[in-house]
């Protein structure tokens, strides 16, 4: 698929915009419907159509494995340190009312930043080593 | 309820149907895959035709989402029939 | 205002969603692949183009508007790409048309 | 309205009529791309009940996403489903658990009823209530405030709300799970890296004819 120049180009204009919507649901989701975890998928939906174009290497190549493999925990973490940090403050654990001035609307949308990391490695990662399985057959 | 609405829902439905039918029978894998290609655009008209029918636009999103996705479907089962592999791509 | 918006409405989408229903006949009814391909091409052209211009007409928003516009800018670079992709890919394969010489007769000059 | 039934009736109809056609078909090529179409209809269904967020979950993971992955698991296994023995025993077995979980719905309230416990419940209405409320910004506004009185989030969508504030604890729950279904997908897929692959099992599909389907 690499010498399809027609999709080649077509899915340069488009991946931009797949990942530009995926942080625009993200960071819209108060307002409209969507999230942290729907982000996530359609940010590693972009990655995926990239790798599926112009192959496994330069999709590895843009996003490294090693930094997906990390983002696994990493979002995972995130979330847990909102709650420990509100813990820290004097609130419970998760009582984003706690982290200050409007604080439960920063408490959500770092909560969702961190569920989004977490999905799109996972989805990042299942992806490479299928491919990656795929290729050793 | 405006009747053009309804009436260009029921249209969408129909479409819907024919692509859904052709998808089932297909002889061939590239008739299906042009059926799913269909009934994704069938689905994008849909949402967009029902938010505006109940009032809300903001579900113009979802149809925003599937115009920008579905593409990725066919092309990894194009790409899959082709090669016999989603892996193939340093060719 | 509102009497104009419902004739645009009228105008538009009930057209784009008869143009959607004639591509569905034709994707189900057509005898061959490339020919069912052209019959979708009606779907995705005429049919999303009048249905979603018929709605922003309705649309009592710019927002919306362009939200429809955008909606049917990537409507208009995806699927033709899908269509080429997949042409191409059938083409390639050997999936030959079906010619004159294997079906009804058609006229002269509709060269392949 | 008798119109809204109309497409409820459609599009539970086309579910099913997938659902079958997807059961029916041998050709597991074919079955991904119906599966996809089951998305886009269950998207359609979903978002016609008034749910826009599930059914941006759905349209997310459907559109593409599943596809892929369906797709690459055709590629480490045959495409093509074994013929299998239809047997008696295992009709009637679908047919009874179908009958059971038919039964259990009996007791759930109708679409829409007032009288449901998910609207009398009073927790419903301190939901909406301080998710909707405009946040009111006094210092002294305790940490840990009792939900209801005095508490406010301010912000548009309840579902976001809900989700990640007031069932804040869930949502974790659910990230742990997306992270150690990740874990477990890597280890499975990392055990099969290191076995040698039987070459038998190429992938032999000729473009054109896929042979009778259902």
């Amino acid at each position: 698929m690499k010498n399809h120049v027609i999709l080649r180009i077509v899915t340069k204009l488009l991946i931009p915009y797949i990942l530009l919507y995926a942080f625009y649901v993200q960071w819209h989701g108060d307002f409209g419907p969507g999230g942290g975890f729907q982000a996530g998928v359609i940010f590693a939906a972009g990655i995926m159509l990239y790798g599926l174009i112009f192959g496994l290497q330069a999709a590895e190549s843009a996003i490294r494995p090693r930094l997906v493999q990390s983002g696994v925990a990493l979002g995972l973490l995130l979330y847990i340190g909102v709650g420990i940090a509100s813990m820290l403050l004097g609130g419970g654990f998760l009582d984003y009312d706690a982290l200050g001035h409007d604080g439960q609307h920063h408490g959500i949308l770092l909560v969702e930043t961190g569920v989004f990391i977490t999905v799109a490695s996972v989805m990042i990662t299942i992806f490479y080593s299928f491919a990656e399985l795929i290729r050793r057959q | 309820m405006n009747a053009y609405l309804a009436i260009g829902l029921l249209g969408i439905l129909v479409t819907m149907t024919l692509a859904l039918v052709r998808a089932t029978l297909g002889p061939s894998v590239y008739d299906r895959i042009l059926a799913v290609n269909t009934f994704g655009t069938a689905t994008v008209l849909f949402i967009s035709v029902l938010g505006f029918l109940t009032g809300r636009p903001d579900f113009l999103d979802l149809a925003l989402l599937y115009a920008l996705l579905n593409f990725i479907g066919t092309i990894a089962i194009l790409k899959y029939f082709k090669h016999g592999s989603l892996a193939a791509g340093e060719d | 205002m509102d009497g104009v918006r419902e004739v645009l409405g009228w105008l538009c989408i009930v057209p784009g969603a008869m143009f959607c229903v004639i591509g569905g006949i034709g994707l189900l009814r057509f005898p061959e692949f490339y020919s069912r391909m052209h019959a979708a091409g009606i779907t995705d052209t005429l049919g999303a183009a009048l249905v979603l211009i018929g709605l922003m007409f309705q649309s009592a928003d710019w927002t919306v508007a362009v939200k429809l516009l955008v909606i049917l800018f990537f409507l208009y670079v995806t699927s033709p790409t899908a269509a080429h992709a997949l042409i191409h890919a059938a083409y390639t394969s050997g999936h030959d048309p079906l010619l004159a010489d294997d079906g009804p007769p058609v006229q002269e000059g509709d060269k392949p | 309205m008798s119109g809204e039934q109309l497409i409820d009736i459609v599009l539970l109809a086309l579910l099913a009529s997938t659902a079958i056609a997807i059961a029916r078909l041998r050709n597991l090529l074919a079955t991904a791309m119906l599966t996809g179409i089951f998305s886009l209809l269950g998207a359609c269904w979903m978002l016609f009940l008034d749910a826009p967020d599930v059914a941006f979950t759905e349209a997310a993971v459907g559109a593409g996403m599943s596809t892929i992955l369906i797709l690459a698991t055709l590629c480490v296994v045959n495409a093509e489903e074994k013929p299998s023995r239809e047997s008696p025993i295992a009709l009637v077995a679908v047919l009874l658990t179908g009958g059971v979980l038919v039964y259990g719905t009996l007791d759930m309230p109708s679409y829409g009823d007032r009288e449901a416990p998910a609207t009398t419940n009073p927790i419903t209405r301190i939901y909406l209530d301080s998710a909707n409320a405009p946040v009111e910004h006094e210092e002294g506004h305790a940490a840990g405030s009792d939900p209801g009185d005095g508490f406010a989030v301010g912000i548009p969508n309840t579902v976001t709300t809900v989700l990640a504030s007031f069932r804040g604890y869930d949502t974790m729950g659910e990230t742990a799970v997306i992270f150690t279904a990740g874990l477990g997908v890597l280890m499975v897929l990392a055990g099969a890296r290191h076995r040698r692959p039987d070459p038998s099992k190429e992938i032999d599909l000729k473009p054109g004819d896929e042979g009778p389907s259902a």
